[in-house]
């Protein structure tokens, strides 16, 4: 999570700031999941025969949590790769400071 | 299950995803239908909201339980004063918004129409969920929609609204994880995530340190959110480039959007015996303070007139914070607690709308963003500068206005609070509201531009907006002296006091 | 750039001490009796007589009007954990159409001369009771399309949200 | 356009083979999802992945032609559709005694508990059916894009080498979800 948040605020290249925020999601994503986690737990499908032989389920709200969070995730990448590939059609880079560089050069945000 | 009413909560989000969809279909087929559908749901959703209000006044708070199960163990929806406030505020500042974009859109998106309405649609629908949910994990995946359909609207310009754009999403995501992380941490301790649950569930682990943490992490990523002061970062430039109606929403519903989940956090989840616990408010008030000072200051600074909305709103989520820090110590009377807060959630929507709408008038027109290419408008665009004066006015806090009306009502808190500086703080920021709205207001109506004025006299060639994007930019700055009226007669207290009685923070009506 | 990656470090230094501060408190990893899978601590309450009560199966009244006090719902009624002396379950009422009329909501355990009760969490009734009210073996399955059916339907909203963003930003020559 | 200079003989051929059952492991995948490792978005990963292999062995032309943008509207759509008309037939079946997405009273079968995992199957269905249109309509933006601009640059040749190097990322997000 650290790298990750290192990665979003200190990284100049904005796929690789797309990067830091994913590794940074994910590590949330493992938090989550490990709080679901339960010693000589089996995956929580019903099935008798697991049960009797002195398994317990692993906690399935994590999970269902987490498919979600996984979607949100996919779905912010996925607008954030766009966004720079327009940003790759206007300015010619992708990197953060270049990108400002250009804009201070026009100096008039006109459409 | 007795009246139609109780189903209206869930009809407001899920008619409005159902006709985003709709759109995306039926403009494939025929594009102009897409911005009506936009407005008939948008009408149909304000409609149902007031019922929604109604019933919540007469009866009591729905309780709708999603899918039929019981709260803990399913998501529940819960309706109570504040909720079916903010959703009429919101509904009326959708329909508005949509019927301006109409023209608006087509001007500056010719391509995109359809797409254009279809987010805009799953924007309403992102709001309108976080607004009803009662269920703290819900509330996240709303929250994540309504940003990822901001985050495209802003972007649809191109240009520099892309990096602006690109920078409030990397922040978002930021304050969503942060929001995550929070409800992992409450999930930790109690195993729940239903908001009232939560509630019942937190008194004894009030001394918990991972409570602590996650109010911490609710606090960063819902400030994140709302722009407020030194997380603002983002906001200037996604308010000045995105199209100018989803400037308008974005200052006037998504940021208050946002301070109303951090209310419903705050007073909901953790309780105003928790907050008494720590000194959060008091460092929220005075940070607040500051960020009034410093928005309208760096407001005064700017040549872009939509840049110096945005900074102002920047001042304004001051207010609004100022409000929600003095509430758990103000809390005598009926207009103090949450009261400013809510009250200037509304003046907010109102005044920013207008002003945005305004703003989006002029580029509309002649292309026009800087505050020195104004002159003469004042004599060309009669109807549209005037409800700009009545907006701007109402911002500075003249007396019939909204403005007036929530700053007296902040200031008698922060009396009744004894912190005095901050009286001066709000006088201080009229004065500044004043300077930096006086200049656009001279140079519409004043200046004009050197030996051209016999010219601009003569022929004073009238060139208004079109009637369907005029409309409702009078509509909003009327009610602001409308509202400002009622406000002042104390008709709608009770609706708001229902809220501090909700939240345990005024004894009794 | 250097500035930027100096208020990064401060920033994850930050975030470090407050992860190292919280860690005391985080439920040990795979504990079956941590809150999020087995119960949350309500409150105590003393009295010998309550024992006595909750095992002729009567719900005592000190108990539920402390419960009710806190904001619970009142406890229907008390049955003992088969195989296990001192522990009992206490059920509440509840309205769902087709289902028990009540539901186990308290854990109630005597610990020396105090009885102490805890709240189940709501994933013990997704576990033992999914199959039967649903029809459906897979656990996750159940808990994302029907317990908590409207998460996902937000969920997908997003995906589409995020689908017809990409058209909005990217698409040329297209109708839409 | 199938102008690609290093088109692979093999790896053509191996993903000729391999997309349908990719397909079929997909529709398994979401009807399974009741009863094991599986549900909607898995499923609809994994389909559109078989498209994306198409394009990136083949090229962007082909598989837009394999699945066309009004297609693709309409599935989109539909799947949603599938979903939130579901949790309102709920409603109106039980002429507004029960709630949003109360699948039990929607009378598919006389069990008010088979009626519930019907209703799950058709969500999951419909989530299915979304997340794979939505995905292959990302991809197909994301990639058609470049394959443009090195149009425009004149450098057609290698187009499709050029658009799947870029779209990778996308392609790791998908299966990311469905693991």
């Amino acid at each position: 999570m650290m790298i990750g948040f290192y990665g979003i605020i200190a990284k100049d290249n904005l796929i690789k700031k797309i990067i830091g925020l994913n590794i940074f999601q994910t590590a949330i994503f493992l938090y989550f999941i490990s709080l679901g986690a339960v010693k000589s737990g089996t995956a929580p499908i019903v099935d008798e025969a697991i049960i009797r032989k002195g398994y317990v389920y692993a906690n399935p709200l994590p999970h269902v949590l987490i498919l979600t969070a996984i979607v949100v995730s996919v779905a912010t990448t996925a607008v954030a790769l766009s966004l720079v590939i327009r940003m790759h059609q206007e300015y010619g880079t992708i990197e953060e400071s270049e990108i400002i560089e250009k804009l201070s050069d026009e100096r008039m945000p006109r459409t | 299950m007795s009246s139609v009413v109780e189903h209206f909560p869930v009809l407001v989000v899920v008619v409005s995803l159902l006709s985003a969809i709709t759109i995306f279909v039926a403009g494939w087929i025929n594009r102009k239908t897409a911005c009506y559908i936009s407005i008939a749901t948008l009408l149909g959703q304000f409609i149902a909201s007031l019922f929604i209000l109604h019933h919540v006044m007469t009866i009591g708070s729905i309780h709708y339980r999603l899918g039929g199960w019981v709260p803990p163990w399913g998501i529940e929806y819960v309706m109570d004063a504040l909720n079916g406030y903010v959703l009429v505020v919101l509904l009326f500042l959708g329909l508005v918004c949509a019927i301006y974009s109409k023209r608006n859109i087509e001007h500056e998106l010719p391509q995109k129409v359809v797409s254009f309405y279809t987010i805009y649609q799953l924007l309403i629908t992102g709001l309108c969920g976080i607004i009803v949910t009662g269920d703290i994990f819900n509330m996240y995946v709303f929250i994540e929609i309504t940003c990822l359909s901001a985050y495209a609207l802003i972007a649809s310009r191109g240009k520099i609204a892309l990096k602006a754009s690109f920078t409030y999403l990397v922040l978002g995501s930021i304050g969503a994880c942060f929001f995550l992380l929070g409800i992992g941490f409450l999930y930790s301790v109690t195993g729940s995530l239903n908001i009232h649950d939560l509630s019942l569930l937190l008194p004894p682990l009030y001394g918990n340190r991972v409570v602590l943490a996650a109010f911490v992490f609710f606090i960063v990523g819902l400030s994140i959110k709302m722009a407020f002061f030194p997380l603002h970062t983002w906001l200037p430039d996604a308010h000045a480039f995105a199209p100018s109606e989803i400037s308008a929403m974005l200052s006037g519903i998504i940021i208050e959007v946002s301070t109303y989940a951090f209310i419903r956090v705050a007073f909901s989840v953790f309780t105003v015996n928790f907050i008494k616990l720590l000194p959060v408010f008091e460092i929220i008030s005075w940070v607040a303070a500051i960020a009034i000072v410093v928005g309208s200051i760096l407001a005064i600074t700017q040549s872009n007139l939509k840049r110096m909305l945005a900074y102002s709103s920047v001042a304004n989520m001051g207010y609004i914070m100022l409000a929600v820090g003095l509430s758990t110590s103000a809390t005598r009377y009926p207009w103090s607690g949450l009261t400013p807060a809510s009250m200037h959630i509304l003046n907010h929507a109102l005044m920013k709308g207008c002003l945005f709408l305004v703003a989006g008038a002029f580029i509309y027109k002649g292309n026009l963003w800087e505050i020195k290419d104004f002159q003469g408008l004042g004599r060309k665009m009669p109807y549209t500068c005037a409800a700009f004066v009545i907006a701007a006015i109402s911002m500075i806090g003249v007396p019939p206005s909204v403005g007036f009306a929530s700053k007296l009502y902040i200031i008698l808190a922060s009396l009744e609070a004894k912190q005095f500086v901050f009286v001066g703080v709000l006088l201080l920021s009229s004065l500044l509201n004043l300077v930096y709205f006086w200049r656009v207001i001279e140079t519409m109506y004043m200046k004009v531009e050197e030996g051209t004025e016999h010219i601009h006299t003569s022929r004073a060639p009238r060139d208004e907006i079109p009637l369907s994007m005029l409309i409702p930019v009078w509509i909003l700055s009327s009610l602001c002296i409308v509202m400002g009226i009622l406000w002042l007669t104390k008709i709608p207290i009770p609706i708001l006091n229902r809220v501090n009685v909700l939240f345990g923070l005024v004894g009794g009506p | 750039m250097n500035g930027l990656r100096a208020i990064a470090l401060i920033l994850i230094f930050l975030l470090c001490a407050l992860f190292i501060y919280v860690a005391e408190d985080i439920p040990v990893f795979g504990d079956p009796n941590a809150p999020p899978i087995k119960s949350v601590e309500l409150l105590t309450v003393k009295g010998d007589q309550i024992v006595s009560l909750l095992d002729k199966h009567i719900v005592p009244e000190n108990l539920s009007e402390a419960l009710v006090k806190r904001g619970f719902p009142p406890p229907s009624r008390v049955e003992k954990i088969a195989g296990i002396e001192g522990e009992w379950n206490a059920f509440i009422a509840k309205e769902e159409p087709h289902y028990a009329k009540e539901e186990k909501y308290y854990w109630i355990k005597e610990e020396g001369d105090r009885v102490k009760v805890s709240r189940y969490a709501f994933v013990i009734r997704w576990i033992e009771k999914g199959l039967e009210e649903t029809a459906v073996p897979n656990m996750v399955t159940y808990g994302l399309a029907d317990y908590r059916g409207y998460d996902t339907l937000g969920e997908t909203s997003v995906i589409f949200t995020a689908g017809v963003s990409v058209i909005l930003l990217l698409r040329r020559r297209s109708r839409l | 356009m199938r102008n690609g200079g290093e088109r692979n003989i093999v790896v053509e051929t191996v993903s000729r083979v391999m997309i349908p059952f990719i397909q079929l492991f997909a529709l398994y995948v979401i009807i399974h999802g009741a009863g094991g490792p599986g549900g909607g978005f898995q499923g609809g990963v994994v389909f559109a992945s078989a498209f994306i292999l198409y394009v990136i062995a083949f090229n962007l032309a082909g598989g837009r032609e394999r699945f066309p943008e009004s297609v693709n509207t309409i599935l989109s759509s539909l799947g949603l559709y599938i979903y939130a008309g579901i949790g309102l037939l709920a409603i109106i079946f039980s002429l507004g005694m029960a709630q949003y997405l109360n699948y039990g009273f929607i009378p598919f079968t006389s069990r008010f508990e088979e009626n519930r995992a019907l209703g799950m199957d058709f969500v999951e269905i419909g989530i299915g059916i979304t997340v794979m249109a939505i995905t292959a309509s990302i991809f197909f933006d994301l990639a058609q894009k470049d394959a443009e601009e090195k149009e425009e640059e004149g450098e057609g040749s290698r187009s499709w080498n050029g658009s799947s190097q870029k779209s990778s990322p996308n392609t790791t997000i998908g299966s990311s979800s469905s693991s």
